[in-house]
């Protein structure tokens, strides 16, 4: 069996079950691969992992490889898209009265420190006339987002929209009901999770790395019809989650998988358009030069599985 | 091991009352008040009683105002948290932690106690050095995480050395305070007797600086729990840290809190254990009713 | 006992508990000291002379027995009291007036311009003018016994406990303190408890000699001193003084037979 | 501010080759090999020379071998990200790191005083509180940081509250180890004084245990810093910390490096700090030839 | 200076340099030691003499002068010679008999059952059988002392160095350990130097008594001791041994004058 060393971007959860699935169901054998799960601690630190070699192929915001491709010039490269709309959003509670992204003027906003939302933020206020000077916003640790919003100490939390069935019950305990608005409703359209892979390896291996994507894809799509047995491919490894909270998990990830875009576009696809379109975004809101990059350099479609 | 030997972390200056030791007049006074004393008597029950008095108090307070559980759990709860992970993989977490703790700690006294005697021993030297020490106590381990990762790979080796940097400064400060501070005399007297150099050291200097020493190493010990979480928090997929860490991002926080619990358990054992250690080797270190 | 006296021992014993066993330091010691009298002890090394001197301190509590200093059981240190510690005992971090300042300052007093005089006048007294903001660790012995003891002096205390004070001096040196505190005493009267190991300035200075028996420490005889006062350099070189000093000196080694 | 006083914190033995003063032979010897002893006597030569020589490694390492820039960036790189960011914001990180870290340092001394000195004093608060001081110690700040952003909101409290639990431990320890090594001639000598308690501890063990206080001091001011920075990975929007990390989240390597390169020169400077302090105002409690 | 010196002060000065000025503690001291014998030195309280033993030993280099043993200029603590120090500087964690020992386990020998044996010996001539096991903390001012006077002797040091060894002794045990010393010292000749205040001591001990003057310190007289060898207890009451302490005593008042 070829050995790949697949790179998280972040702990395991419902949204990184395609691996555990690829592992559990046996895709990944059946593709002559044995894979072998590299833990991450965001996307930046999984782009450089990939960068040095440390594994083969994995998963990182798009943002993230374009921010680090303009400025380090790292050796990776994204090979199919796997979030194909952006996965942040506001979370409220009903009768904070927020219904629309618009509705956030003036309000008391919690956001952790280094999530990529935050790069967004600015744009998506823009596109309505806003800047962050018109509201409140406060930074803080990611676990302290869900009491913060809870306990009113504000009015509106940014989180991906992946969280929403973890928020939700954490908003039953406390007797309330959460409320839900995707930035991509306002009309920010771009690829965040992608696959992407070392230059190496795809140079070295790119059999190898065609048959993982095959498999890889096959249990996408075996996570979105059969989510609770990806939850339970995902909690037979890591036995410390929750099945249920998981399987919510899956479902909400799946939302950004499975999509409009998705129709038109096809499983995994990086349309140029969206693509030039999110590195827009990234460019504008890092304050990059948008001519310095093409963002085609930074995806190879020649791997994807024909589908 | 159990908490009793905390308390012989630390001491009144009145020995305790036994009729045949010579008694100060505090201990008398003391005499006029026994309980505490009294219950000191118990070996463990003080420390027992304070930690389970402050658990039923936080029982209380989680049950009596609407404290919702994602802010601060009962006790009961978090203890009913021990079904969501089986045994073994509890052992496993704790095993990883402690493993990490305990060989970047062995590691860090290894290496702070020579560098701790050659900055005694040569002013040249400890210009050159200690503001090395000082840089790399400043550096916030999280900064520098993925060069130690790229670098070591990805077993236990980033986190050992990352718990024995955390732990490394207070050890080699507490060791060169205490050896610096030895008394004139004794330098002297082994000056005099003209013995190897480095005897000065291990019959003279470090016999005198030994509460100095366990000062630093009771300080590290817990450092070196803190340092193994910290590293599995930067870079693993096992150990306490990173079950807390998961747990919490996953908002499983009952159990998250039944980590910290294990946690600060581990903790105190160890600190316990270094206390005991004083105690055993060390007696004449500690004040002669501590013994 | 009767009512005058200032310091009183009752059948005292003193056993100290060690991790190697316990040890007889003093047994069934029984006395009393008259207000004003002035008594130095007597007897070998390691008999318990320190340990009686620190049981009257209220530093130490004897395992039976008891001490009463006016009539009070002893319990915690008084503050009408006054040591001269064996060990000379100085503040590392502070110099020499410092030192001698020490106990007003400790026990809250203020320093006045008054004080400061005073400790400057006993420091020239023990003969360390010009040493006054020296360090301990930059005089020698002997000097640092004198700022111990001018230390003592300072508070002007009720009842003066001295451990050896004499020790570390020359003999020159030595004489003009014990006539100096003679001085002190007949000035401003005191009742003083002195340790010493020299016969003939426990005699010189005594108005009565304790001595006591080896280990574990009992008192062998408790003899009034047959010499007039005032006491002079004169007296040093008397045949009465010599004869006690030489009977003393003979109840000292007889010990030894 | 500058490095010379680092090596105040160390000493060699021997006294400095000084006409008038004692010689002790280890200076005899020294005299036969002074070029660090010479280079000694230039205050700040060494440790600077140390970390230009550290530097200058590094430029050569980097250029040389065929490091990337974003495992390892040469320092000549790093400088170069001075200009990335504006001067006074450069200034308002700093200042926010070195606010957070000076507040919570001073609370922790504030309070780890009269702590210590409710251990020493009775053996029932030591066993009752040492079990306490042992569990806040050894839980992870990150674990905690919820409960500490909920209860205090979202201004400079959470993180002061972070940098003083952080700092506080090795205080607490240090002081109160001090103050019980403190001889037991020197007590009696109080306690014969008859004064009030408390003046025990002012006047004679407090002052004994300043080289135990100090080591404790040069400990948490280190640290001190460390727990603004974690404080500012936990909640904040500006500060050292928060920059650094932001920087390598939006891969800003350079950058990052340069904020990590401000932070360990503000860990330097309040660490020498300290030991100016110390000589300053307790030049007894250092070796003599340090003064 | 002659060959068989074993020790030479030249032109030795010892000024010490403090943080309130410096402070002269030694002026021009000549004199030499022939091996072997026994000289004791007497002067007031801070006139220096612990500061010539210092010199003497290597722990302090003098400022001006030099001191040579057995012809080589001290620069450097030797392995021949051993010091009571005038503190009884003692391990605080070590018992009496590892505090014996510690010369020997710190220069590395390995410690024989013979050393053990030899340490006891010591232990027991210092009259502290039975203290073996204790740790200098219970023991008394003297005990310790002596602890420290053994100490020297384990190593049998060509010279040995003794900072007044016995002030903390009663009469009888100072006389005791004094005719002890005089044994060792002629079965195992050695060159002692012994600093004392004690002027009888001074003239039973030594071959040779040297007399300093007040700070700065430097020699007033170097005397020969009249009297014979081997000296024993009926010396102490000799009339020569009388006339000789006199004359003693009469030169170190003087300085008063
Ligand atoms: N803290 C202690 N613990 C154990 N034993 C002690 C303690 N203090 C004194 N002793 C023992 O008690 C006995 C008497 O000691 P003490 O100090 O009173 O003697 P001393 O008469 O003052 O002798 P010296 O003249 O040598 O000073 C000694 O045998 C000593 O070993
Ligand atoms: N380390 C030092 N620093 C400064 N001054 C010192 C130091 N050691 C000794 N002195 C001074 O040198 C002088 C001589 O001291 P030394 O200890 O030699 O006297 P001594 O003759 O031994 O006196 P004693 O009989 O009292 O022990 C004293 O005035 C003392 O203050
Ligand atoms: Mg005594
Ligand atoms: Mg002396």
């Amino acid at each position: 069996l070829d050995q790949v060393t697949f790179q998280l971007d972040w702990l395991p959860g419902g949204d990184k079950s395609p691996i555990y699935v690829c592992i559990e169901q046996g895709f990944c054998e059946e593709a002559g691969i044995e894979v072998t799960i590299e833990q991450g601690r965001g996307s930046s630190e999984a782009v450089t992992k990939l960068a040095t070699g440390i594994s083969d192929i994995g998963t990182a915001g798009l943002g993230a490889l374009m921010a680090a491709t303009i400025t380090e010039d790292v050796p990776v490269t994204a090979v199919m898209s796997y979030f194909n709309q952006g996965p942040h959003a506001f979370y409220t509670l009903e009768g904070n009265g927020i219904a629309t992204v618009e509705d956030v003027r003036g309000m008391t906003i919690a956001t952790s420190p280094f999530t990529s939302s935050n790069v967004y933020l600015p744009l998506v206020l823009a596109d309505l006339g806003m800047t962050e000077e018109d509201i409140v916003l406060n930074k803080m640790d990611p676990g302290a987002l869900g009491p913060t919003l809870m306990t009113g100490q504000a009015d509106a939390i940014i989180a991906w929209v992946v969280d929403i069935t973890r928020y939700t019950t954490q908003a039953e305990e406390a007797g309330k009901d959460i409320v839900v608005i995707p930035w991509s409703t306002a009309g920010l359209e771009l690829y965040s999770a992608s696959v992407v892979a070392n230059d190496t390896f795809l140079a070295e291996r790119p059999d190898v790395a065609r048959r993982f994507l095959e498999a890889y894809q096959r249990s996408i799509v075996f996570a979105s019809e059969n989510p609770s047995e990806a939850a339970e491919a995902v909690v037979s490894v890591v036995p410390e989650l929750d099945l249920a909270a998981i399987e919510g998990g899956v479902n909400d990830a799946m939302l950004l998988v499975f999509n409009e875009v998705t129709e038109a576009d096809g499983l995994g696809a990086f349309e140029a358009g969206r693509l030039a379109a999110t590195w827009e975004r990234v460019a504008a809101a890092q304050g990059f030069d948008v001519d310095a990059l093409d963002p085609e350099t930074i995806v190879d479609r020649s791997f994807l599985p024909t589908n | 091991m159990s908490l009793q030997d905390i308390s012989a972390a630390s001491s009144s200056s009145a020995p305790p009352e036994d009729s045949t030791a010579p008694a100060t007049p505090a201990a008398v006074e003391a005499a006029k008040v026994p309980l505490g004393r009294q219950m000191m008597a118990v070996p463990g029950l003080l420390p027992g009683l304070t930690i389970i008095t402050l658990l039923v108090v936080w029982e209380l307070v989680t049950s009596i105002f609407p404290i919702p559980s994602f802010i601060l759990p009962a006790p009961t709860r978090i203890g009913g948290a021990i079904d969501a992970v089986p045994a073994d993989r509890w052992f496993d977490h704790v095993w990883a932690t402690l493993r990490v703790a305990m060989i970047g700690y062995v590691i860090s006294i290894c290496i702070a106690l020579p560098v701790a005697i050659a900055l005694t021993r040569s002013k040249v030297v400890s210009a050159c050095l200690y503001p090395l020490l000082v840089v790399i106590q400043s550096t916030p381990v999280v900064a520098i995480a993925p060069i130690i990762i790229v670098i070591l790979g990805s077993g236990d080796a980033p986190r050992v050395t990352i718990t024995f940097l955390i732990t490394f400064f207070p050890l080699v400060v507490s060791m060169t305070t205490g050896m610096m501070a030895t008394p004139r005399e004794l330098i002297e007297l082994s000056q005099s007797l003209k013995a190897p150099p480095w005897r000065e050291f291990t019959q003279i200097r470090i016999p005198y600086a030994i509460p100095y020493i366990f000062s630093g190493l009771k300080i590290s010990i817990t450092l070196a729990v803190i340092g193994a979480v910290v590293a599995e928090f930067v870079a693993s997929s096992q150990g306490l840290g990173f079950f807390i860490q998961f747990s919490t991002s996953n908002f499983k926080l009952p159990q998250a809190w039944l980590g910290l619990g294990f946690l600060v358990l581990m903790s105190l054992t160890l600190f316990n254990l270094v206390v005991l250690v004083q105690r055993i080797f060390f007696p004449w270190s500690m004040p002669k009713d501590e013994r | 006992m009767p009512n005058n006296a200032a310091i009183a021992f009752e059948n005292v014993g003193q056993v100290f508990a060690t991790d190697t066993g316990p040890l007889e330091a003093l047994r069934g010691v029984s006395t009393s000291i008259a207000r004003h009298q002035f008594v130095a002890v007597l007897g070998p090394s390691g008999c318990g002379k320190s340990t009686l001197l620190r049981l009257t301190s209220g530093l130490l509590k004897p395992t039976s027995g008891s001490v009463k200093v006016f009539d009070l059981e002893v319990t915690d240190p008084r503050d009408d009291v006054g040591i001269v510690f064996q060990k000379p005992t100085l503040l590392p971090w502070a110099n020499t007036i410092d030192n001698v300042l020490f106990p007003l300052k400790h026990r809250g007093g203020f320093v006045a311009k008054d004080d400061r005089q005073r400790a400057h006048d006993l420091v020239k007294m023990v003969g360390l003018e010009g040493f006054e903001t020296r360090l301990p660790n930059e005089l020698s012995g002997g000097m640092q016994q004198r700022v111990g003891i001018a230390r003592a002096l300072l508070m002007d205390p009720d009842i003066l406990l001295m451990d050896e004070p004499f020790s570390a001096l020359d003999a020159l040196t030595r004489e003009e303190m014990g006539f100096e505190l003679l001085r002190i005493w007949q000035e401003r009267p005191k009742t003083v408890l002195f340790i010493t190991h020299s016969i003939s300035e426990a005699v010189l200075l005594a108005d009565r000699v304790i001595v006591m028996t080896d280990r574990p420490g009992a008192i062998l005889e408790d003899l009034k001193v047959p010499l007039d006062r005032p006491r002079t350099v004169e007296t040093t070189t008397s045949k009465v003084m010599h004869e006690f000093a030489g009977y003393l000196r003979s109840l000292l080694l007889k010990r030894a037979a």
